[in-house]
């Protein structure tokens, strides 16, 4: 009995899990060659930005914050390190990697500042660093960086031919920050201390933890988690445009969150979910572009699609609250 | 006479006065000197790097005829978005309002009241098709027919005239888009060398990178044997490119469309894209701010039929709709790809 | 006592805004020669009377903690299911009563999904938001449909006094309507109570659910008048007609001090905010500053506004 | 769970024998902390005017006063929630400043917060341990085996990686009681820690108050039942208004002298009217009522005027029953009759409609918006009826209804703009019941309505009580205090684990058989 109730809690991905064998099975139905390595690969390649963008929401939403800067910030970041490229066609990529991630922190921690010194909700102080971030990059010049200043090394981590085991690079990337963010959030007191400020910020003060500091450290990680995911979406699309890139990003980043589980009154959210719930996504995107739907129908199948697998999901895991609770 | 930006509710009736309004208007208009007019650009959006040589150009040249030259830009392309600009540019009285228009419907409304206001409405890299009587001219890059045809016979050249290919546009719908894949599928009906080529898809990639990647790469996995991919649209070329690349098909499906040769640089050179093509967009640019000071000084006017001689820029003709090619077509192979900066 | 009572009914989260929109209009005179033009300035709100009319409605249906991302795709929906239809030979003043008809159910429509599925509106709606904005995809394609009747184009142009546009009128209609039933009615009371606590409204038999699905169907009408009326400004409906709308909206809401997690909300704060937004823009425009140097001045300004109002707050605590 | 004849044995015994070994640390009089001078003000309204208070190493320190008298203030200046206006706080002769908890924990302080501030989405060994892991890095195996030693001792048994959620509220305070304790606080604060236990728990807690004395460490204990206090404590400081009255050893001091130097003047206990009244034709009938998995069964009858206890442990279910009748969660079968009527209640609303109020045990969650004012919150529940044309609110009604009440119960604050979250608990509590009574209903439901309240306060409460009875109303009053169920009640209906075991009388109410019942052990009693 008590086995029983630990397994079903410890699978409240269900419901995503049955979306996205469901929704892959309909789809290899209807189209037969779905059912292929390198659709699985598409569907991978399909997520890493959008999955570390989604960490760094995730985050942000267990502490009770929504970040809508997030992907000004991947914007922000990638933008730095086009730069470096262009100006020094040289440079490590490593050092790249490091000057996004730095950025990324930094606009980040200027959120959390914010956030914390003035005590404004971080919907508000994000929807403006949002404009101001993305401003500022074209105050500063703002052209789009192109595809031949980008390094070749940096290109080919999004690129299936160089893989391990035919996984592509970035989403290798992706998934050690996902194990390295869920082992951090279950294993380490200042992990644990995103939940308790999330789950009940006035008791977490009364036990001495301090809201600002672990709100203003949940903004920089999310920050600086955009900003790597800005180096993955050069290295996806090849060049950057500081307008386009990353725009709407969050939205998509929240609807995988709570798809997977997380709750936006926070305290509640585990990674494996948001790793699913970007993986839905990426089904979903990939599933509409194979089968051919017409451009007219693609978005509205798109959002049927998303509302239906909120609803389903829910219900699965109502019914596993119910049964566990008996 | 002041018009302001007072406006009743205009009928229908009252839009063809309009057309002779504003034909008043130049003639009044041709006591001015350069030096008094203001060419105001309006862009489709901020950020697109393509913009930037018509821009360039475009202040260039009106500088160079002494008139002063003002660009601005909404910061989406909805459709809506560029009206508040014009109706900022009626405010601020200028002279000429040249518009890379969002749209070729919702912003009819807003061309009236600036004509009313006297204002000349010049048409810059796109026009509004179907509406071409609610602006006073248009000039484009090139000759777009054209550039379809010299750059399907390129690709299919590339394809050695057989196997499947799809075109990657961008939205739904969008004219330029889909006029050139409307003189595609003319060619194929009308010639029989290209009787082997199937064209079995058309896929919209919104003019967004990661979409337009996305759907490329399905593409490529859902037609194993898929030959070609074809776009006419600078985000949606270096898409396909990218997809060919990833799945290793360099070669085996070639790519063309439209894009700046510094989007395309790498991929000509590797040989994914065999070719691609675009116009000069700072001539383009030239042209326009030219021809704007010489209609606002009256030292020319725009009717169908109209040979007007732009001095350094060369000479233009208007077709039957008041449009002007501004060039020819600029072809890119890995050859010459180096020798542009746009 | 009684001097210290009244600086505190003076300092409220609504003050900033009101001077903020004060002071946008300086900024605006400063920035251009051409902006103190009383008639233009009145003509610049009609871009965004739509946008502002549905934001009365949103600070609502926010203050009891409720977002509906769906707004504009709404809007566009019904513009271009009324077109098609008028395509299609129906005459406007019935498709009128239709749109707003529609646009109503489809407001009605997500509040039952919300309360039903007791999920976050915030996930609910951005699934919708796809799903309208797809069906008006669906419904006209790509085409804008135009060739409206001639009374029906231009219903912005109409002016009161030759001055003041009848989009604006409507707006702060609406809006004085509103800031009364929220602030000093019953139902307003319950809606914010709501917002503030769910559990005890509901222990106090508040009809929650229905209150919520009534806002949400409030916010759908307001949608589809919002919808219509772009489409007579424009002469035109295409699916694009909304863009980033609920955008704006949500900005106008926050900036005019109502609170993201519900409970406080302020329809005049909103109405203030929406000039502020107008002043500022216009006054960017013909100063010909770059867009994105107004996103910036614009995001600057809700962060400052806002901190500016919650130092006010402390400050008339200290007044206590 | 241990027998309740040793709770009432504990009270019996009186102050717990003095070892030789707490002799030796009492007799040193270690001042471990204390506080000099403490001045604290809330805008206008002082709340502690110069107040002295020291503590002994190693000794049980009971903190006593009215409600409102400021006595989670104080602790919550120790321990560094709130600064003090003035004064200093001294730590082992030195002087520190508690700037936040944090620095009150790192001095070795722990404390039980007076309203439960847990992690309803965490784990109870997360929600025990917060504050105080061990380590940076955590071990889930050694904390969940630590949480399980730390809830043997408070009586649970709840497996330690189950979520908090759906915990009652005594359940709740127990985990935290696990909490502070499993810290190796030197000294611990326990503001109410047993508002909400029942007698066994109460008795295993003071228990365990009594091991922890043994161990050395120092405790300060704020509780409203002088019983408690006069069987815990080693000394007693009474509060009145923000001010010392005055420190006493325990055995120098009677519960009346307590009583009287708490409120300032002599006490006169309402006293138990023992004559057996008849009541008419029952007003509420509930038949055979169940929600499967909740509570099943459950039958009973309320005339008007006439006051059911309702008794049992912590988790039996009573609130459960509340929510049943009142609609949140409906019934799934059986019958409830309202004068003779069958009524289907589906929502709160049709319980309001049928006159029914409930007021609920969780006040700040349920029962009030705590952050608006007094007045908000008393005429919410009836503001449907003080609205004028156009749903116009009447706030001048509104104001008048609420001093009214504030009056009436005698709500202790500056006026009705005040923010009820500002209040003492027990002035919240009797905000709470305005709302309800405001509404006046023919069925009014109270559950734990004393809850945190002083006994000044609980006498008006009971008066309250009993005048509404007398005005005709049906009354269900839950209780976790028997003293009040006995008291007060015409009949006590108990449970058990969701099943009603029994239906007491008015002759046959008395501790022991409600004790049996609540067990499930009536027959054997009988
Ligand atoms: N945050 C606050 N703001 C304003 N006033 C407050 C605040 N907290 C407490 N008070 C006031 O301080 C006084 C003392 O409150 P406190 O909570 O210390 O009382 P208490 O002795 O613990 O009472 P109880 O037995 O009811 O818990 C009350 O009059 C209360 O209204
Ligand atoms: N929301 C909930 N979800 C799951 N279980 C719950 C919930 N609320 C209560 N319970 C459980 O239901 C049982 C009955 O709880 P209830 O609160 O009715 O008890 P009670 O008799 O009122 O006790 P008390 O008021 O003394 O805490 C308890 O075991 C409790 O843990
Ligand atoms: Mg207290
Ligand atoms: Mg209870």
């Amino acid at each position: 009995m008590k086995s029983r109730k630990l397994n079903l809690s410890s699978f409240r991905e269900l419901g995503v899990i049955a979306m996205i064998v469901i929704i892959y099975i309909v789809v290899c139905i209807i189209e037969p060659r779905f059912f292929s390595t390198t659709s699985l690969v598409n569907i991978l390649l399909f997520f890493p930005f959008l999955l570390i963008v989604s960490l760094g929401e995730m985050i942000e939403i267990v502490s009770r914050n929504v970040d809508m800067s997030l992907g000004a910030i991947l914007a922000c970041s990638g933008y730095a390190a086009g730069l470096l490229f262009k100006t020094n066609s040289d440079i490590p990529i490593a050092a790249a990697f490091i000057v996004a991630i730095a950025l990324g922190c930094v606009l980040g921690l200027i959120n959390g500042f914010i956030v914390t010194r003035f005590q404004i909700p971080s919907v508000i102080v994000t929807l403006g660093t949002m404009n101001i971030y993305r401003g500022v990059i074209f105050i500063l010049g703002g052209k789009q960086i192109d595809n031949s200043v980008i390094p070749q090394s940096l290109m080919a981590l999004s690129q299936p031919k160089e893989s391990i085991i035919g996984i592509p690079y970035s989403v290798l990337i992706a998934l050690l920050a996902a194990v390295l963010l869920a082992v951090f959030l279950k294993y380490f007191r200042a992990g644990r201390e995103i939940y308790e400020i999330g789950c009940n910020p006035a008791a977490a003060s009364l036990r001495g933890i301090s809201n600002n500091r672990v709100q203003m450290f949940v903004f920089t990680l999310a920050g600086g988690l955009s900003g790597l995911a800005g180096m993955v979406f050069i290295s996806r699309i090849g060049y950057m445009d500081p307008g386009a890139a990353g725009r709407g990003l969050e939205f998509t980043a929240i609807a995988a969150v709570v798809i997977g589980g997380t709750s936006m009154n926070g305290g509640v959210g585990k990674v494996t979910g948001t790793v699913l719930g970007c993986l839905l996504l990426g089904v979903i995107q990939n599933a509409i572009s194979i089968t051919g739907i017409s451009g007219y129908w693609q978005e509205a199948i798109y959002g049927i699609i998303i509302v239906v697998s909120v609803i389903i999901d829910n219900l699965i895991k109502n019914r596993l609250a119910v049964s566990e609770a008996r | 006479e002041k018009k302001g930006v007072e406006q009743s509710a205009k009928s229908d009736s009252s839009k063809q006065e309009e057309t002779q309004g504003s034909t008043d208007d130049k003639e009044k208009g041709s006591a001015k000197s350069a030096s008094d007019v203001t060419v105001r650009y309006i862009c489709l959006t901020k950020g697109i790097p393509y913009f930037d040589p018509i821009i360039d150009g475009m202040k260039e040249s009106v500088e160079k005829a002494g008139a002063t030259f003002q660009d601005t830009a909404p910061d989406t392309s909805d459709a809506t978005a560029q009206i508040p600009l014009i109706e900022a540019a009626i405010q601020d009285k200028v002279d000429v309002i040249c518009i890379s228009p969002s749209d070729p419907d919702a912003l009819c409304a807003t061309f009236d009241k600036a004509r009313d206001a006297g204002i000349m409405v010049l048409c810059v890299n796109d026009d509004i098709t179907g509406n071409e009587d609610r602006r006073d001219g248009a000039v484009m890059s090139t000759d777009y027919d054209k550039l379809g045809k010299e750059n399907f016979e390129a690709f299919a050249e590339s394809m050695n005239y057989e196997g499947k290919f799809v075109a990657l546009s961008s939205k739904t719908g969008t004219p330029f888009q889909e006029n050139q894949m409307q003189i595609y599928r003319d060619m194929m009906a009308e010639d029989e060398k290209y009787a082997k080529m199937e064209f079995v898809d058309v896929l919209y990639g919104d003019d967004e990178a990661t979409k337009s990647l996305t759907e490329a790469e399905a593409a490529i996995q859902k037609y194993p044997d898929l030959k070609g991919i074809i776009s006419p649209t600078s985000v949606g070329i270096v898409a396909a490119a990218q997809a060919v690349e990833n799945a290793g098909m360099t070669g085996k499906i070639m790519v063309s469309g439209t894009g700046t040769p510094s989007q395309c640089k790498t991929y000509l050179e590797n040989g994914t894209m065999p070719n691609a093509y675009l116009w000069d967009t700072g001539l383009c640019g030239n042209v326009a701010g030219t021809l704007a000071v010489k209609l606002a000084t009256g030292e020319a006017t725009l009717e169908p039929g109209a040979e007007i001689d732009l001095g350094e820029y060369g000479k233009v003709t208007a077709d039957d709709d008041c449009l002007v090619p501004a060039g020819d077509p600029l072809k890119f192979t890995k050859d010459n790809a180096g020798d542009y900066d746009f | 006592m009684k001097h210290k009572l009244k600086i505190n009914r003076i300092i409220r989260p609504e003050l900033t805004v009101f001077v903020f929109m004060i002071l946008s209009l300086v900024v605006g005179i400063l920035l251009s020669p051409n902006f103190l033009d009383i008639r233009f300035l009145l003509g610049s709100t009609i871009f965004y009377c739509e946008l502002g009319l549905m934001a009365i409605p949103f600070t609502l249906l926010l203050t009891s903690g409720e977002i509906d991302l769906s707004i504009a795709a709404n809007m566009s929906l019904v513009a271009c299911l009324v077109a098609v239809l008028y395509q299609a030979g129906m005459s406007m003043p019935v498709l009128i009563v239709i749109g707003i008809a529609v646009g109503t159910l489809l407001g009605f429509f997500n509040g039952l999904l919300v309360t039903v599925t007791k999920l976050p509106s915030l996930v609910i709606t951005i699934g919708i938001m796809s799903v309208y904005q797809g069906f008006s995809q669906v419904l006209v394609g790509d085409a804008a449909i135009s060739g409206f009747p001639e009374w029906f184009i231009g219903l912005d142009q109409y002016t009161i006094l030759g001055l003041i546009p009848l989009n604006l009128i409507i707006l702060i209609v609406v809006a004085l309507i509103f800031s009364f039933l929220l602030k000093k009615t019953v139902w307003g009371r319950k809606v914010t109570a709501i917002g503030l606590n769910r559990g005890t409204a509901l222990y106090s038999g508040v009809a929650v659910e229905k209150t919520k699905v009534l806002l949400f169907t409030i916010q759908g009408t307001f949608c589809a008048i919002a919808g219509i009326m772009t489409m007579s400004r424009l002469q035109m409906a295409k699916y694009t007609i909304a863009g980033d709308g609920q955008m704006d909206v949500i900005t106008m809401v926050l900036l005019g001090g109502t609170a993201f997690a519900g409970g406080r909300g302020s329809v005049l704060g909103t109405l203030a905010a929406f000039f502020i937004i107008v002043f500022i823009r216009t006054g960017m425009r013909l100063a010909l500053l770059s867009n994105y140097s107004q996103m910036a001045i614009l995001g600057l300004l809700l962060i400052v506004v806002i901190i500016i109002s919650n130092g006010l707050e402390k400050m008339a605590k200290k007044y206590e | 769970m241990a027998s309740y004849n040793g709770y009432f044995l504990a009270i019996k015994l009186g102050p717990i024998p003095i070892t030789r070994e707490r002799r030796e640390i009492l007799e040193k009089k270690v001042c471990l902390l204390s506080a000099q001078k403490i001045c604290k003000s809330f805008g206008k309204n002082n709340v502690l005017k110069s107040v002295d208070f020291d503590l002994e190493a190693g000794e049980v320190h009971a903190l006593i006063g009215e409600n409102g008298a400021g006595k989670s203030t104080l602790l919550k200046i120790l321990f560094g929630i709130y600064q003090p206006t003035s004064g200093d706080i001294n730590l082992e002769g030195k002087t520190v400043r508690m700037k936040h908890p944090v620095d009150a924990i790192g001095h070795g302080i722990a404390m039980i917060h007076q309203e439960p501030s847990v992690f309803e989405d965490l784990s109870i060994a997360e929600n025990i341990f917060t504050g105080h892991f061990e380590n940076r890095k955590i071990k889930w195996e050694d904390l969940n085996r630590k949480a399980s030693e730390a809830m043997q001792e408070v009586g649970l048994q709840f497996s330690p990686a189950r979520m908090m959620k759906g915990l009652s509220v005594a359940e709740q305070q127990l985990i935290e009681i696990a909490s502070a304790l499993s810290s190796d606080a030197k000294i611990i604060f326990m503001d109410e820690p047993t508002a909400s236990l029942t007698p066994g728990e109460v008795e295993n807690l003071l228990a365990l108050i009594d091991t922890l004395r043994k161990k050395g460490k120092t405790i300060v204990y704020i509780s409203h039942r002088l019983e408690e206090i006069k069987a815990i404590s080693d000394r007693i400081t009474v509060l009145r208004d923000g001010e010392i009255v005055g420190t006493y050893q325990n055995s120098e001091i009677t519960k009346d002298q307590i009583i009287q130097k708490m409120i300032g003047k002599e006490f006169r206990s309402g006293g138990r009217k023992k004559e057996n009244k008849t009541f008419g034709q029952p007003f509420l009938e509930v038949e055979d009522i169940s929600i499967p998995g909740i509570f099943e069964h459950v039958s009973f009858q309320i005339a008007k005027g006439e006051i059911m206890g309702v008794a049992g442990l912590m988790g039996a279910g009573r609130t459960e029953v509340a929510r049943g009748i009142f609609g949140i969660t409906p019934v799934k079968s059986g019958q409830i009759r309202i004068g003779g009527k069958e009524v289907k209640i589906e929502s709160p609303e049709a319980a309001i409609k049928n006159k029914i109020a409930l007021v609920p045990e969780d006040r700040q969650g349920l029962g009030l918006f705590v952050s608006e004012p007094i007045a908000f919150n008393t005429t919410f529940a009836i503001i449907d009826s003080i609205k004028k044309r156009l749903g116009y609110i009447d706030t001048k009604k509104e104001k008048k209804i609420s001093e009214q009440y504030v009056e009436g119960l005698k709500t202790k604050c500056r006026s009705v703009s005040q923010k009820v979250g500002d209040l003492s608990g027990g002035n919240q509590q009797k905000v709470s019941l305005a709302k309800w009574i405001s509404t006046n209903p023919d069925i009014l439901i109270l559950d734990e309505p004393t809850r945190g309240i002083d006994v000044g306060a609980k006498e008006e409460v009971y008066r309250l009580i009993r005048k509404l009875a007398e005005e005709g109303k049906c009354i269900m009053m839950i209780s976790s205090e028997l003293n009040e169920v006995v008291s007060l009640s015409d009949k006590v209906m108990v449970m058990y684990e969701g099943k009603q075991t029994g239906m007491l009388a008015k002759d046959e109410i008395t501790d022991v058989r409600i004790l049996s019942a609540a067990h499930d052990c009536l027959e054997e009693a009988q």
